[in-house]
């Protein structure tokens, strides 16, 4: 299938919740949906017989200077067919559910846009940073990200 | 005339003076630059976890009191084959006996799993399980 | 009177297990991965791998970057073992962003160098295996092979290790002329090689008892889970973006896309793991003798820009690397920096399973289980 | 009857798979070693292989070119700019060198031996050699100058520079000061258009 | 007495043997302690065998005695272990007082 | 080094052969710790493979720090595993030594600029004896940086006093 | 010779010392020779050729080796027991080095001729075993802990299996005296035990392959209680870091090296003496002079030796309890059920 | 006086009654169970010194290899690796060491005064080998004792094991 007929199945399934269908953007059109259905959305492609996207590609954390966003990228194995899901979120408060339970994928690329980005996914058993140390400061792919001077007495600047 | 015992001891002792020989050398030559931190435990560069407690496989155990069991079978049976060959037909038979109610016994913990060291009791994943749980 | 234990993620220990530490310098951890283990005896009752002992802010520089060619460096270093098969993804998910078609020639040229480099990358797979499971010998015998491939991309480009070969629309060299009598001479060695490894690793029985029937991987679980790559063959699991995604000119050749059949055990234990990458080793071969003979003539740089500078817009190009797919997200904003590139590392999600299949399984089997895994640490922690 | 037939089975089993592999070592036992005895014997690099940089100074024209593609940024460099009457000499591909270079330092602990600095340089002065063998005791040693000026050069040359931007800034001051249209003194040009 | 190893010397040492197993049995609480304890007393109890057996004309039947002293310990030894281990499972502790303590 | 430990003077002909002697033993078996880090990691491993052959120059690879001389850092030493570092150096018994291979461990290498959990060179937290530049070094140039840390040993004297 | 050294210092212990210290000056040489062997041979298979650069082709490297240990610092963790840590070395090497007091080495020498020879190797080897347990326990790391019980466990166990096979050899031979059991096999080759032993044909016949199966035992048995591959889990580098002597360094973990490399002549040795004859000649009485039936011992436990290294380059390792599995299900009723044949063959012949 | 074979026997008195005094009065229960490995080698020592050459190696091979590692197993599973103290109360002590002091005293006065029947051994007769007179004993005089220590044996086997069984596996979730 393509972007377009996804894109008009979900938008008859979930009116309310897609906030807009990027199918401008080349080559990878996406669409943006609100947060909070995420999940629905999530389970609904999953499990309906005629997407069946069993498979999250990637799950990223996107700072869009004032929002952050995560994009899912979804195929199917099945139907060989993918799709792009976008979530933007306001920078103050970035919560976004979680889909761990859904695809089991998102577990760690949650846990590592939350250690990128300190998007706070909703309902993940252990958001726990992945990458960075437990103790470090800030989220470092944030694009107004200050790198410390120090860390454990270490210099960190060259 | 030491007897072979005795020579036997001056192994023991000879071989006693030459670890504490080559110790002593070594401490002639080694440096000595002790910190704490070189005297820390080694765990992989991590941090020892939690108190150095070690709580240890009970297998270890079942295996050592077999082990006792079979070992003093041997004590039984070194002097028996010692003269098995003069005496002949009965001490054989008798070492049969002997060895055919051990034997039953081994066959015993054999089949109730005994002699099994901890097998791994695998967990294959299941998807529906995995997804249910939203701990 | 006795403090309540914990692991690092909350959960409390029973009185019979203890927590040990395996890693970050451990001999069988491949890098420096470390797993935090809950034991009882030697039974494994939770894994808790804890990585980012190689975060090396990959993401953060291709952001700094003035010039996509720039990043390619970089990419190199993510999958240090595989690097021309990170270089192709990579110049795949530029190329979909400026819609650039390459000549032919370095489309076959490419998948040769991809395909000697899985054989490489499967070589240092299989033999640290060999490893972990206690033999010596023949990971020797599969890092002398290797350097033999080693030895053509040095011919090629001049570097052994991190080659900065394949660039968004081309190439930065032509092959040499010495090069395919070599390659030609490569594969009849190497068929040698791969019976030899059979016969003294894959099929021995200390071996099979080893892997076979340890860290069982069910197919729904490894695609839930997104694994790829030959964790995800090993299961049964017939998907090779190769075959199923087709990119480049994979299409051209003929090939077998191998899966576990479960021949010792369970379908999707550490020997069909195993076992795919020594089969898709000769697929390889396979491959690259049909793109050596049929490699057609041309340049190799025609379509190389002058200056990368793509339109906005955001791609997601993915190709499969020896460990699975290795997907890039690169967002571009119109200059020549690219605005974020995110890289869908198949080791990282791949690993992200490790502590489902190794519960109730023993140490030695987790130091199995991870070396089936094949995960290389530079692009787990990217 | 099952289990006794396995258990048999992976008893022989086990030995023929055991005797097979010593058979495959003990043929390796008498097969010779591929080790290259490195001090002693060296292995012969192809051409292409890239190891230490070099940079013909005598070549460079100070372009910045190599110092820009360097995703890690270890080449550092400064240019003084010459006077018109300063003749620096030809590069060997014959263009005229118009810059001074006394800072050309290549720091060859941080360069990832990449290759992309080599690419565009106009003069095809810079360049990687298959020399590997550089290790120091000391980091400092690691960070080559290739810059040949000695210091009183770079003085007379900072200095003459400085005394022709003065004069260039006078007389455009001079120019601004004029209602004339401003001279025009050519800048320096950019470094791809000096080929 | 002189310092000439006779008899005597052999069943004091053993004697004192005997009595530190003893003690060992008395005050130790931890129930493998006491396992060391009687190991101690039948040492002690061999080593009169044997020297007896030794100083009444070299009988084997001294020997045989000990052997069986000696089996009958590995037996013991492995019996006893195994309960004290399996207190140890049900109790945490291998202390003897504080099972009896905690079993009702 | 324990009692002989700088207590004598130059030039003793017996105390001299002594001090080579012991030298020339702690050149020649440099047991290696078995720790890799990064990319530089598998260039190590090459190094000890069949072409290379670490070992004809007496290294073998042991995994614990405590029977170890020298610790190559290969790779790239973040700021998460700086510690762990440290401690590993902190348990090798001495004399111990230290090879930084690679760019990475060098100086923070290719990561240097925007490398926020990269240490910048080994160096800021362990001494080192030799660097060996190149990233990756072929192993060829790790062969001769080990060289070059048996020349240095071969130089220093452990029994007579420095003077 | 023994009786020579002896006469050369009347009434005086000294004799008994020199006796005693005869075999250190076999095992030292031999700890070299065969620690550059290993190498060596190991190097070999895999297409490379280690050792090259410390003397000619690399032969003073094993010295410079323990010269280097030598001058190694000593560390003892503050978190060991330092007691126990400083002793444990001096058991597992007393452990192994009495062992050697009844190595027949030639006619001539034996540190003794106990004719509880094979009895007594079988119950010495014990000390090695607290020796290790107590190493683990001192250096209070986990690792080593783990690593020293599995090498207990493991040695207790294959001692089974060697033992019933060494008392099958007992029950054919009517003597645990390892010199007299060279001496019955000092016929020419096809006196060895693993060739039925110096007994009629048909018995020899029926012998033969009772014998091989032993001798197979005896091999594998032999090869886990020296803790080498296949059978090295207490030491699995993958897994255990390296086992129970993790935390030693210097002279103390050298200690340990030598005892593990003499331990592998001792079983080694008594293979060659039960079973290929001892110091006797393989061609009878020829070449059979006292030289000689020291190079003879010393060729042979050198052959097994190298079959023991040859496997451990060759195999993967096993599992723990694959490893109990092998002992006492393979081993110990194979030993058993050869046992019982044995002593058929014995009582009807 | 004192020949060789004295100085032998105190050296062996000696490491007996050290080490275990060492096992009884530690602190610390590791150490008892390692000095135990001294006391059973000191009591070899006394057997060898009693002749009693089979017995010796015996006791080597099931009290050193056997029991002691036995005990160590127990005693490393049931502690922790470091504050191995063990809570030896005061309680009993002056008591124990009171009835340990007469029983000592009892014995040894006891052992003084008796006037034991020896018979003097000639040299053959020690130079003899015990083992096989004890391995004819086994088939002959102490026959029904050799076969019910298999039956034993069997019993305590099974026993132990049952005892020591593992009541439940390790719960992986
Ligand atoms: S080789 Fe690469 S890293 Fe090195 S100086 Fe050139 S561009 Fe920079
Ligand atoms: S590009 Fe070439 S000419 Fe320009 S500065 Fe660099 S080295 Fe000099
Ligand atoms: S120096 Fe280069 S090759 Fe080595 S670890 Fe760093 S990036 Fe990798």
């Amino acid at each position: 299938m393509t972007f377009q007929e996804i894109s008009e199945i979900l938008k008859q399934k979930f009116e309310t919740a897609i906030t807009a269908v990027k199918a401008e953007v080349q080559p990878d059109p996406y669409i943006i949906v609100e947060a909070k259905s995420i999940k629905e959305i999530s389970t609904f492609l999953r499990d309906d017989e005629s997407l069946s996207f069993d498979f999250l590609n990637c799950l990223s954390g996107l700072d869009l200077k004032g929002k952050l966003a995560t994009v899912y990228h979804l195929s199917s194995m099945k139907h060989n067919h993918k799709f792009v899901i976008r979530i933007e979120v306001a920078t103050e408060q970035p919560n976004i559910p979680s889909i761990e339970s859904i695809w089991k994928t998102a577990n760690w690329h949650e846990r590592e846009a939350f250690d990128m980005f300190g998007i706070i996914f909703d309902g993940h058993p252990d958001l726990r940073r992945i990458l960075m140390p437990y103790d470090w400061d800030g989220y470092p792919l944030k694009k107004d990200y200050q790198v410390p001077e120090f860390y454990n007495g270490m210099k960190v600047p060259y | 005339m030491l007897t072979d015992f005795g020579r036997i001891f001056i192994f023991f002792i000879v071989g006693a003076i030459f670890t504490a020989g080559g110790l002593m050398t070594s401490w002639l030559f080694r440096p000595k630059r002790y910190y704490p931190q070189k005297l820390s435990t080694y765990e992989c560069g991590e941090e020892p976890i939690g108190d150095s407690r070690v709580k240890i496989n009970v297998r270890f155990y079942v295996v050592a009191l077999i082990f006792v069991v079979f070992e003093v079978e041997v004590l039984f049976i070194f002097p028996w084959a010692l003269i098995f060959q003069k005496v002949g037909m009965f001490a054989y038979l008798e070492m049969l006996f002997f060895l055919l109610i051990l034997i039953v016994g081994y066959a015993y913990v054999w089949a109730k799993g005994d002699l099994d060291w901890d097998k791994p009791i695998p967990v294959i994943p299941q998807l529906s399980k995995l997804l249910n749980n939203k701990s | 009177m006795e403090t309540v234990l914990k692991t690092s993620h909350g959960r409390t220990l029973r009185t019979e297990e203890m927590v040990i530490n395996m890693g970050p310098q451990h001999p069988s951890t491949h890098g420096v991965l470390r797993l935090e283990l809950v034991v009882d005896g030697e039974i494994v009752i939770d894994v808790i791998p804890h990585i980012g002992y190689l975060h090396r802010c990959f993401e953060k520089h291709s952001e700094h970057m003035t010039n996509y060619q720039q990043v390619i460096p970089y990419v190199d270093r993510m999958d240090y073992v595989a690097a021309m098969n990170n270089e192709f993804s990579f110049a795949i998910a530029g190329e979909k962003l400026l819609k650039i078609q390459v000549p032919e020639r370095v489309e076959y040229i490419r998948v040769i160098m991809a395909e000697l480099q899985r054989i490489a990358s499967h070589l240092i797979a299989i033999g640290t295996f060999g490893i972990d499971i206690g033999a010596f010998t023949p990971f020797l015998f599969c890092f002398r092979d290797r350097e033999k491939i080693l030895d053509l991309f040095e011919m090629t480009c001049g570097a052994r290790l991190l080659y900065n070969y394949i660039w968004i629309g081309g190439l930065s060299h032509d092959l040499p002329p010495e090069f395919i009598p070599k390659a030609k001479e490569f594969i009849v060695d190497f068929r040698k090689t791969i019976k030899e490894i059979n016969d003294l690793l894959s099929y021995n029985h200390i071996f099979i008892k080893r892997t076979a029937n340890i860290g069982v991987l069910p197919a729904d679980v490894a695609i839930n889970f997104g694994c790829t790559g030959p964790m995800l063959r090993g299961s049964g699991v017939n998907w090779d973006l190769r075959k199923n995604d087709t990119y480049s000119v994979y299409n051209k050749f003929d090939f077998e896309v191998c899966v576990g059949k479960g021949e010792f055990g369970t379908v999707g234990d550490c020997w069909d793991r195993y076992m795919v990458r020594v089969n898709e080793m000769e697929q390889s071969l396979r491959i690259i003798e049909q793109a050596i003979s049929t490699l057609p003539e041309g340049s190799i740089s025609s379509a190389i820009p002058k200056r990368v500078r793509p339109n906005p817009g955001e791609v997601y190009g993915r190709a499969e690397s020896p460990r699975g797919e290795l997907g890039f997200y690169i967002v571009s904003d119109g200059t020549g920096t690219p605005y974020r590139i995110k890289a869908r590392s198949p080791a990282f999600v791949n690993l992200s399973v490790i502590s489902e299949i190794s519960r109730g399984y023993m140490i030695a089997d987790l130091v199995a289980i991870t070396g089936s895994i094949d995960i290389v640490l530079g692009e787990v922690d990217r | 009857m099952n289990q006794v037939a396995e258990y048999f089975g992976n008893i022989t089993q086990s030995l023929k798979t055991i005797a097979i592999g010593m058979g495959v070592t003990f043929r390796h036992l008498f097969t010779p070693a591929v080790t290259v005895q490195y001090p002693t014997v060296k292995m012969k690099l192809p051409e292409r292989a890239r190891n230490r940089l070099y940079v013909n100074i005598d070549d460079c024209i100070g372009c910045d070119q190599c110092s820009k593609a360097c995703p890690v940024d270890c080449i550092e460099i400064e240019i003084i700019k010459s006077t018109p009457e300063d003749d620096l000499g030809i590069t060997s591909s014959g263009s005229k060198k118009k810059l001074h270079v006394p800072v050309f330092n290549i720091d060859i602990a941080k360069c990832c031996y990449c290759g992309l600095c080599v690419y565009p340089c106009p003069t095809e002065c810079i360049y990687m050699t298959p020399v590997y063998e550089f290790s120091e005791f000391d980091r400092q040693n690691l960070i080559y100058n290739y810059a040949r000026m000695s210091p009183s050069e770079i003085e007379t040359a900072q200095l003459k520079a400085k005394k022709m931007d003065e004069e260039l800034a006078a007389k455009k001051a001079a120019a601004a000061l004029a209602p004339k249209p401003p001279v025009t003194q050519p800048i320096p040009p950019p470094a791809n258009t000096a080929i | 007495m002189t310092f000439t190893v006779s008899l005597n010397h052999f069943i004091f040492v053993s004697a004192i043997l005997f009595s530190l197993g003893i003690y060992a049995v008395l005050t130790r609480r931890n129930a493998i302690m006491v396992l060391m304890g009687i190991e101690l007393i039948l040492n002690s109890a061999n080593i009169n065998f044997v020297a007896f057996s030794r100083y009444a004309g070299m009988d084997v039947n001294g020997h045989l005695a000990a052997i069986f002293v000696i089996f009958l310990a590995a037996c013991e030894a492995a019996v006893a272990l195994a309960i004290v281990l399996n207190i140890y499972k049900q109790f945490n502790t291998v202390n003897v007082d504080e099972v009896s303590t905690m079993k009702d | 080094m324990g009692l002989l430990d700088k207590q004598f003077e130059d030039g003793n002909i017996v105390i001299t052969s002594l001090d080579n002697l012991l030298n020339w033993a702690r050149l020649s078996s440099l047991w290696q710790m078995q720790f890799g880090l990064a990319c530089c990691a598998i260039e190590m491993m090459a190094a000890s493979a069949s072409n290379f052959d670490m070992m004809r120059f007496g290294v073998i690879p042991r995994a614990t720090p405590r029977q170890c001389d020298v610790m190559i850092v290969s790779g790239t030493v973040t700021l998460k595993m700086a510690s762990r570092i440290k401690r590993l150096y902190d348990q090798m018994s001495e004399p111990r030594y230290v090879i930084s291979m690679g760019s990475c461990s060098n100086c923070g290498g290719p990561y240097w600029e925007h490398g926020y959990h990269v240490l910048k060179g080994v160096d800021r937290i362990i001494p080192v004896d030799v660097y060996v530049p190149g990233c990756p070094p072929r192993p060829e140039a790790l062969l001769e940086g080990l060289i070059k840390l048996q020349e240095k040993v071969r130089n220093y004297s452990s029994v007579k006093s420095v003077a | 010779m023994a009786e020579w050294i002896l006469s050369q210092f009347p009434d005086s212990i000294l004799g008994y010392v020199i006796i005693g210290a005869l075999p250190l000056l076999f095992i030292l040489p031999y700890a070299l020779v065969t620690i550059y062997l290993e190498m060596k041979m190991a190097a070999h298979m895999q297409d490379r050729v280690a050792y090259m650069r410390t003397g000619w082709h690399g032969t003073l490297q094993p010295f410079a080796d323990i010269l280097k240990l030598l001058q190694k610092e000593d560390i003892i963790p503050t978190a060991a027991d330092k007691f126990l840590f400083i002793l444990a070395p001096y058991l597992v090497f007393i452990g192994t080095y009495a062992t050697f007091a009844v190595l027949p080495f030639s006619s001539q020498y034996a540190g003794s001729e106990l004719y509880l020879g094979i009895y007594y190797v079988i119950a010495v080897s014990s000390i090695t075993v607290v020796g290790i347990l107590m190493s683990g326990w001192a250096s209070n790391n986990k690792w080593s802990l783990f690593g020293a019980l599995r090498a207990a466990a493991q040695i207790v166990s294959y001692e089974i299996p060697t033992a019933l096979a060494l008392i099958s050899v007992v029950m054919v031979a009517g003597t645990m005296n390892l010199q007299v059991l060279s001496q019955q096999q000092s016929g020419g080759i096809f006196d060895w035990y693993i060739f039925g032993g110096p007994f009629p044909i048909v018995k020899k016949l029926l012998l033969i392959p009772i014998m091989f199966v032993l001798f197979l035992i005896q091999l594998t048995a032999s090869m886990a209680e020296v803790n080498r591959t296949p059978f090295d889990i207490p030491e699995a580098e993958s897994e255990l870091v390296q086992g129970y002597n993790t935390e030693y360094s210097g002279m103390k973990f050298a200690i340990f090296y030598l005892a593990e490399y003499a331990n592998l002549f001792v079983v080694s040795a008594i293979t060659v003496v039960v079973f290929f004859g001892g110091w006797a000649s393989p061609f009878g009485n020829y070449l059979n002079s006292g030289g000689w039936e020291l190079f003879w011992f010393v060729l042979k436990g050198m052959f097994f030796v190298s079959i023991n290294i040859w496997l451990r380059w060759t195999l993967p390792r096993l599992r723990v309890d694959q490893l109990m599995y092998v002992s006492w299900k393979v081993l110990t009723p194979f030993a058993l059920v050869c046992m019982i044949l044995v002593g058929l063959i014995v009582v009807s012949f | 006086m004192l020949n060789l074979y004295d100085y032998i026997f105190y050296f062996f008195a000696i490491v007996i009654l050290g080490s275990s005094f060492v096992v009884v009065f530690s602190r610390n229960i590791v150490h008892s169970a390692f000095a135990l490995l001294f006391t059973f080698f000191g009591v070899a020592g006394f057997y060898v010194l009693l002749s009693a050459d089979f017995l010796a190696i015996t006791q080597l091979l099931v009290y050193v290899g056997g029991i002691l590692v036995l005990l160590l197993f127990g005693v490393m599973l049931t502690n922790n690796i470091v504050n191995v103290e063990i809570k030896s109360g005061t309680m009993q002590t002056l008591p124990a060491s009171l009835i340990a002091a007469l029983i000592a005293g009892l014995l040894c006065g006891i052992f003084y005064v008796s006037n034991w029947y020896l018979v003097p051994t000639t040299p053959e007769l020690l130079n003899n080998t015990t083992a096989v007179a004890i391995g004819y004993a086994f088939i002959t005089t102490w026959i029904l004792p050799f076969e019910v220590a298999s039956v034993v044996l069997l019993v305590a086997m099974i026993g132990a094991v049952i005892i020591a069984r593992r009541e439940k596996a390790p719960e992986v979730e």
